[in-house]
């Protein structure tokens, strides 16, 4: 792990006289409750996404505190934490799909590669094109399984001819490992799947858009046990190609699927680091509560 | 340390397109599109609104003029010799006399240039066919005026109100407007002498309707409207929250249960027309109740809102939520209580919301009024459920029947004071709304 | 008098209440528990068994005192008065009943008809305190029994619930009694009509002209009832009317849902639905008076034929009233649709309206088509605007420039005017009544059942 | 508690049902008819409620001619109207209707004319037109110039009827048959315009009633406009159609004359003198009609009826006339006061 200092980070990303945060130093155990920096390394070597000092706010009420967090490229980050704790605001903010909420106000940086998200030349058609999300419940669209995957490349104007554009679908599906469940059902709605099938067809129509980054909002929390451990077996095999950052309540899915964890409370990014580290030697107190299932 | 970026194709599998060039290509056109399609709304909504400020701009200038009314001051002569020629102020004898006498002589006396019976006949046609009835009323209330010399303010007849408000032209050739040369000469004097005003109309207001359209109200109508509307209430909201309460809460699902639904889904699009003929054919040809009354104006109009309260009802408790029955069911409470307690309290704002637009909309209902013989000129105002009445629509739609000019602004003031209640009925619905609106 | 008498039939089952109540807490000995149903319940029965049966007491006496009285008026009466023929002794009990309630009759009346109204008014006075009587009697027994009842096993929950539920069951049928009602009344006559005028000939002839010379001496027009040149009048000005409401409708509540700031939905919804609140007579003026001249005076300057009652002024006119019904029947549609699809498309990249067409729409199709059946349905069958300015005259054309009439301008024009009883003409407004209803009845089962199924689709 | 909200609103439900029973006596007149008599009617209506402060204000219903007698001739009782008005007389069809329903005595009282005037917008020019020219304009079917024999009406134009008249199209607003006044045009004008026909007199020898058709039908292609009942919907329509003539009575003409014009018939002009004198063709006489058996028992019928034919309301100067209706010859008005108030009765 080759830590950036913070110097470097800020003069890339042309910032100056941010107040620094200090990291502690690994294999410190703090017992703290009230400590509520981050623990542990929020940058990485080769960053998909950089995020600095990310604040949420929904009127009033803060959802969202200082976050800092780096997401490298082709890896599996997870977002763990009890209800509330801001880690789906977190994963929202990432392509904005937090815009869609009124009263909703986000200051900090997000960076994707080397464009800040949040900037105004950034569109945020452009922005969530390359960074797709799966949501909770699966949703397909209305339409049929087939026009569900083609909805991205035909709004985006991907293709040319209907030929491409069935190469396009047909690998989408296969890269979403569902092309023999639905290979002679093209045209049925993508309501008559099964739950765990449906979530397969909406990470499909992510992925047929060809996006940098995939998000997933607890994408198996409303699944099966085998659907869940398709879907997990589906991660495994898309970390080669994409950054995906996926929020879940499981622990043992995050252990599972993710290389490094993050963990939320309340709003705050409490640790971060190493999936294995997180879940054999969490630094902090409250990761270790949470981990050893003393609330949450 | 190096920020570069790195496209996710580098890998071999994933078709290797660039997907920010391919969105960039697109954004321009599907921005304009975005903002076309904006507009296309905006221009939707522009239109109607449009319309709703077209109809109101049109309807408010032609009936605002309606709200004054012109008043004419004739120096009277309580005559004795005319009213009372036996000095014995004999109520009978008093109410009976010729009061429009005392109106000529106080005209000739104003005009004494005026000759001839032709002329005459003009000048008298100045004032209101009302005035002898004021005159009356005021000796009526206080016999100690006969003799005396009293100055009166009577109404102005309807054309000369009419003209006064500029809604005939002096401009015209003579013989095509119905006030004359010489009848605009006096109406100058008159001004002149300070004997002309315009008044607020409160005969609009606490009178019924009339022939003169310089006497007509919408008094009668206005109570006619507020007694079929009672009835309305009175029946289509209970039983109306009774039936959707049933439904919702305690009906089994079955056919006969699935009837009823379709039969009130599809009254509620029935068209009103229909409603009326139902009224004619049972409630006063089977049931013989009288034309004209409010009474069977309600049953009729009742029938209509049903649907609608019962609709608005339903809407209302399906969106309390279940687990709240759930909670009551589970305290053991029985499923009456459940309902009364908890399910009925939290949906009444919706349903009172509901009722409430129901009744607007028979408040404004004519048509199958006119099949149960509420379309009727009817001078006294209603005092019971059984009186003949009208109702403000059927007023509207009588008085634009009038050849009458004066009723054009009448019918457009009764209009307005229509869309008054409307808005105001409206308005209740939307505020109570708003105010107890809950998100589950 | 009568609603004297209710209020204190009310009081006396409140009474009943506290004292069912009360007895209650007796019998169970001060604890609840030991009670099968609470005391508010015993309460409430005794207040229903004081109440109700004296309440059909008072009904059936209401409905049955006046004919009694009469007869026994009547039976009073001289014996010259007494066997006049029924019409005139329906003017003479008129006469009497005018006199007892102190209203003013024109002539004198002779001693026989004021001695009858004298009696009129005593057996009035006695019937009413009789009726008095008879109703506190059987509140107070009901509240005996009621009370007598009370025991710590008495179900009384169960049976007031009971009673409660048949209300409610009674309440839910008189929508079918209304349907019941309306088939009743237009079916009758309509049967009649299909005697006179063979089914086919009102359902496919392409001539309407229903004026038949009714009377030996009066010239009517040629008397054919063929009906289809009024369905293409309907249909013409409904297509105007939808042609108006469904873009505006639909692009406004689409507009509203899904870009308009809070703020100014809170403003234009309202202000838009006050067109569904103008009532039609004032539509109906607007039509005649301001619209129809003005696409007179606009054709005429493009060098076209307009008449002066064309489809398009009453369509136009009615499409602008039936505006908010569709935007808010689409508005619910649209909100219908769950937040996740759009979602689902957003995150995909789709601008809103990519969403919109792509997504919503699509997915709201069956509840947009089924509030625009509704709305079809609603033109179909809107009278006064059709009667002030869609004209008479049936031609069949397709020509919005040119007047066309309509089913329901037909039958208000048919039932106001000159009636016959037995003549096809009146009895074709029936006809076309029915034909209104099973057509409306039609479409709206129709549009119901897709909307339902389309809501079932996301619940 | 809610039960009982839901049971006193069943009881007000009941006692609203139950007092319609008990309260059937009417104290007030009730009259219905025509709708062109409807003016003149309620103005007397509210005339008398004034004078007389003892008796409710008659009720009066415009139902159409047609549709009065309907309902005035179902039976003698509370129920059914006491006075219909009309703007013709009782048909014998009529007469027996009401008499098999027991309505045996009816007094008719004649009011005075009305006018029915042919009237354009004034940005037209006028026309002056015969009742032949009108019969052209509007019969079903006319004579072939040439062969004389009925075909169905050609004629597009005013010149086509007649070269002196302007070429502009035929098109005239007039009351659907179901008016009255429909009624009096057919007789005054058609029956008339039809005469001097050689076809139609052929058939006048060989089939009278083949006749009284052919001079009476309407055409039906579009020319005519049957445009309902309400006048000042025909008024407006003049105004904004400046080619279109309408059909309808004297006192919409005087109530308008700032907006449209009455063309002469026959070269008269269609004013107050010429209609009361009898000079202007196309005039007809309204009545109203009692049910002899309510006067003794309807409160204030006698009353009504006085005033309707009193001097100050149906005389040269009284206030109908302001309103319009044209008023009788004094003397035949003297006859119909003096049998009205005495309630003669029509002769079976």
């Amino acid at each position: 792990m080759n830590a950036m200092t913070i110097e470097a980070q800020t003069a890339v990303n042309g910032r100056s006289g941010q107040t620094m945060r200090e990291v502690p130093q690994s294999g410190v155990q703090i017992a703290d409750y009230d400590h509520r920096q981050t623990v542990g390394e929020i940058t990485v070597d080769n960053p998909k996404m950089s995020c600095r000092e990310v604040n949420v706010y929904y009127g009033a009420k803060q959802a969202l505190k200082q976050v800092s967090l780096d997401i490298g490229i082709n890896e599996v980050i997870a977002f763990i934490g009890p209800s509330g704790c801001g880690k789906s605001t977190f994963l929202r903010c990432l392509n904005r799909m937090n815009d869609t909420i009124p009263s909703c106000r986000i200051t900090g940086h997000i960076q994707l590669d080397e464009d800040n998200i949040y900037d105004k030349s950034i569109d945020v058609v452009q922005l969530r094109a390359r960074v797709g999300m799966v949501f909770q419940k699966p949703n397909p669209f209305p339409k049929s399984i087939y026009e569900n995957v083609a909805y991205g490349p035909r709004i985006h104007g991907m293709v040319n001819n209907k030929a491409e554009l069935d190469e396009l679908v047909f690998a989408s599906l296969e890269r979403a490992g569902l092309i023999k469940e639905v290979e002679n059902r093209m045209g049925e709605p993508g309501t008559s799947l099964s739950g765990g099938q449906q979530q397969r067809l909406c990470i499909a129509r992510a992925i047929a858009v060809n996006p940098e980054v995939i998000l997933m909002d607890e994408p198996c929390s409303a699944l099966d046990p085998i659907a869940t451990a398709k879907i997990e077996e589906l991660i495994d095999e898309l970390r080669e190609n994409y950054t995906i950052v996926i929020v879940t309540h499981s622990m043992q899915q995050a252990a599972r699927v993710s290389q490094r964890t993050a963990y939320f409370h309340l709003g705050d990014l409490i640790e971060v680091g190493e999936t294995d580290q997180i879940f054999t030697n969490p630094r902090h107190k409250l990761t270790e509560d949470y981990i050893t299932g003393r609330f949450g | 340390m190096n920020n570069k970026p790195v496209s996710p194709s580098t890998g071999s599998e994933p078709p290797s397109r660039d997907i920010k060039t391919i969105v960039n290509a697109g954004l321009k056109r599907r921005h304009a599109a975005e903002r076309r399609f904006r507009w296309y709304g905006l221009i939707a909504i522009s239109l109607g609104l449009a319309f709703v400020v077209l109809m109101f701009a049109n309807i408010i200038s032609k009936g605002y003029p309606a709200f004054w009314q012109t008043y004419i001051e004739l120096p009277i002569v309580f005559d004795p010799a005319v009213i009372d020629p036996d000095g014995q102020h004999d109520p009978k004898a008093l109410e009976n006399a010729d009061y429009a006498a005392l109106v000529r002589t106080s005209l000739r006396q104003l005009f004494p240039q005026v000759e001839g019976r032709h002329n005459l006949r003009a000048l008298y046609g100045l004032i209101s066919s009302n005035a002898p009835f004021t005159l009356r009323a005021q000796i009526l209330a206080n016999p100690a005026l006969i003799g005396t010399h009293q100055s009166v303010w009577v109404l102005a007849s309807a054309p000369v109100d009419t003209f006064v408000k500029g809604n005939i032209s002096r401009d015209l050739d003579e013989a095509h407007r119905p006030i004359k040369d010489q009848e605009i000469t006096w109406i100058d004097q008159l001004t002149t002498d300070g004997r002309l005003k315009q008044r607020f109309n409160t005969i609009l207001f606490n009178h019924g309707d009339s022939r003169e359209p310089e006497q007509a109200g919408i008094r009668g109508a206005l109570m006619g409207s507020l007694y079929t509307l009672l009835v309305t209430f009175l029946l289509s909201f209970p039983i109306g929250v009774a039936t959707a309460v049933y439904l919702e809460e305690f009906a089994p699902k079955n056919p006969w249960t699935d009837l009823i639904e379709v039969n009130i889904n599809n009254l509620a699009a029935v068209p009103s027309i229909v409603f009326g003929l139902l009224g004619l054919a049972v409630f006063i040809n089977f049931f013989g109740l009288p034309r004209s009354a409010p009474l069977v104006g309600g049953l009729v109009l009742s029938l209509m809102t049903l649907p609608v309260i019962i609709i608005a009802g339903r809407a209302a408790l399906t969106s309390v939520p279940p687990s709240i029955r759930e909670a009551a069911l589970g305290m053991g409470a029985s499923k009456l209580q459940m309902v009364g307690h908890h399910v009925l309290p939290l949906a009444m704002p919706g349903m009172l919301t509901g009722s409430i637009i129901g009744m607007a909309r028979a408040l404004g209902e004519s048509a199958p009024l006119l099949m149960i013989g509420m379309v009727a000129f009817i001078v006294d105002v209603p005092r019971s459920l059984f009186d003949p009445a009208t109702v403000l629509p059927v007023q509207i739609y009588l008085w634009a029947d009038l050849p009458e000019r004066a009723f054009v602004e009448r019918t457009s003031a009764a209009i307005m004071v229509l869309l008054g209640f409307m808005i105001l009925m409206n308005g209740l619905a939307i505020i109570l709304r708003k105010r107890f609106e809950r998100r589950w | 008098m009568l609603s004297y008498l209710l209020l204190t039939l009310l009081l006396l089952s409140s009474i009943g209440y506290y004292l069912g109540r009360n007895r209650a807490f007796q019998v169970a000995g001060g604890h609840v528990r030991n009670l099968h149903s609470l005391p508010s319940f015993h309460g409430s029965y005794t207040a229903l068994w004081c109440g109700l049966p004296a309440l059909i007491v008072v009904a059936v006496w209401a409905f049955l005192q006046p004919s009694i009285i009469l007869e026994l008026v009547l039976s009073h009466l001289p014996p010259a008065l007494r066997e006049l023929p029924p019409d005139r002794l329906g003017l003479l009990i008129n006469d009497i009943q005018n006199l007892a309630n102190g209203n003013i009759v024109s002539s004198n009346p002779n001693p026989a008809v004021l001695a009858a109204a004298e009696h009129y008014q005593y057996l009035q006075r006695i019937g009413h305190i009789c009726l008095w009587i008879v109703a506190l009697l059987a509140a107070t027994a009901g509240i005996a029994y009621g009370w007598r009842a009370i025991s710590p096993k008495l179900r009384a929950r169960n049976r007031v619930e009971r009673v409660v539920t048949l209300l409610l069951i009674a309440s839910s049928t008189v929508a079918i009694f209304t349907t019941i009602g309306i088939v009743l009344s237009v079916l009758f006559e309509s049967i009649r009509f299909f005697h006179k005028v063979p089914f086919s000939d009102f359902l496919f002839g392409l001539q309407w002209s229903p004026q038949t010379a009714m009377r030996t001496d009066q010239i009517g027009s040629s008397g054919a009832f063929g009906a289809v040149p009024l369905f293409t009048g309907t249909l013409l000005i409904s297509g105007i009317a939808m042609l108006v409401a469904v873009p505006i409708g639909l692009m406004s509540a689409l507009y509203l849902s899904e870009y308009a700031s809070p703020k100014f939905r809170a403003i234009a919804k309202p202000a838009l639905e006050i067109l569904a609140g103008i009532p039609t007579v004032v539509y109906g003026f607007f039509a005649a008076l301001t619209v129809a001249p003005l696409i007179r005076d606009l054709g005429t300057a493009l060098g076209f034929q307009v008449a002066s009652e064309s489809a398009l002024a009453a369509g136009l006119v009615m499409g602008i009233m039936i505006i908010p019904f569709v935007s808010s029947l689409s508005d619910d549609v649209i909100n219908a649709v769950p937040q996740s699809m759009r979602d689902g498309s957003y995150a995909l990249g789709a601008t809103q309206s990519e969403t919109i067409k792509r997504v919503l729409l699509p997915a709201a199709l069956p509840g947009i088509v089924g509030s625009i059946l509704l709305a079809v349905s609603r033109a179909i069958g809107e009278t006064m605007i059709v009667v002030m300015a869609a004209g008479l005259s049936a031609n069949l054309t397709a020509n919005p420039l040119q007047a066309v009439t309509t089913v329901t301008v037909q039958i208000v024009t048919l039932l106001t005017g000159d009636q016959e009883f037995d003549s096809a003409k009146t009895l074709a407004a029936f006809a076309l009544g029915l034909v209104l209803f099973i057509v409306t009845l039609i479409l709206n089962i129709i549009a119901l059942h897709v909307v339902r199924k389309y809501r079932e689709q996301y619940e | 508690m809610n039960q009982h909200k839901l049971i006193l609103a069943m009881a007000a439900a009941y006692a609203l049902s139950g007092v319609a029973y008990a309260q059937s006596a009417r104290d007030y007149i009730s009259i219905v008819g025509s709708s062109t008599v409807y003016p003149f009617s309620t103005t007397v209506a509210e005339q008398f409620g004034k004078t007389h402060s003892k008796f409710k204000t008659p009720k009066v219903e415009s139902t159409g001619t047609g549709g009065g007698f309907k309902l005035f001739c179902s039976g003698i009782g509370v129920q059914y109207p006491d006075i219909s008005n009309a703007s013709r007389k009782i048909k014998s069809s009529e007469v027996e209707t009401c008499a098999k329903n027991g309505v045996a005595d009816i007094v008719e009282v004649k009011i005075g004319y009305d006018g029915i005037v042919i009237a354009s917008s004034k940005k037209a020019q006028s026309i002056a037109l015969t009742r032949k020219d009108l019969w052209l304009a509007l019969a079903k079917e006319v004579p072939e110039p040439s062969t004389g024999k009925l075909v169905a009406n050609p004629f597009k134009t005013w010149k086509d009827v007649n070269p002196k008249l302007p070429t502009h199209k035929i098109e005239v607003l007039g009351p659907p048959p179901t008016s009255g006044t429909r009624d009096a045009f057919v007789e005054l004008v058609m029956d008339e315009g039809c005469k001097d026909f050689p076809a139609i007199q052929e058939l006048e020898k060989s089939d009278k009633q083949k006749a009284k058709a052919a001079c009476g039908a309407i055409r039906e292609d579009g020319a005519y406009i049957e445009a309902g009942e309400n006048d000042n919907l025909i008024v407006n329509k003049l105004v904004s159609n400046p080619n279109a003539l309408g059909i309808f009575g004297f006192s919409f003409l005087e109530e308008n004359l700032d907006k449209i014009q009455g063309e002469t018939v026959d070269g008269v002009p269609p004013d107050f003198e010429d209609i009361a004198s009898g000079k202007y063709p196309v005039s007809r006489p309204l009545f109203f009609y009692v049910k002899k058996a309510h006067v003794e028992v309807i409160p204030g019928m006698k009353e009504y009826i006085a005033e309707f034919t009193s001097e100050k309301a149906a005389g040269d100067e009284g206030y109908l006339s302001n309103k319009g209706l044209i008023p009788l010859p004094s003397a035949e008005r003297k006859q119909v006061a003096a049998d009205a108030n005495n309630l003669k009765t029509l002769a079976p």
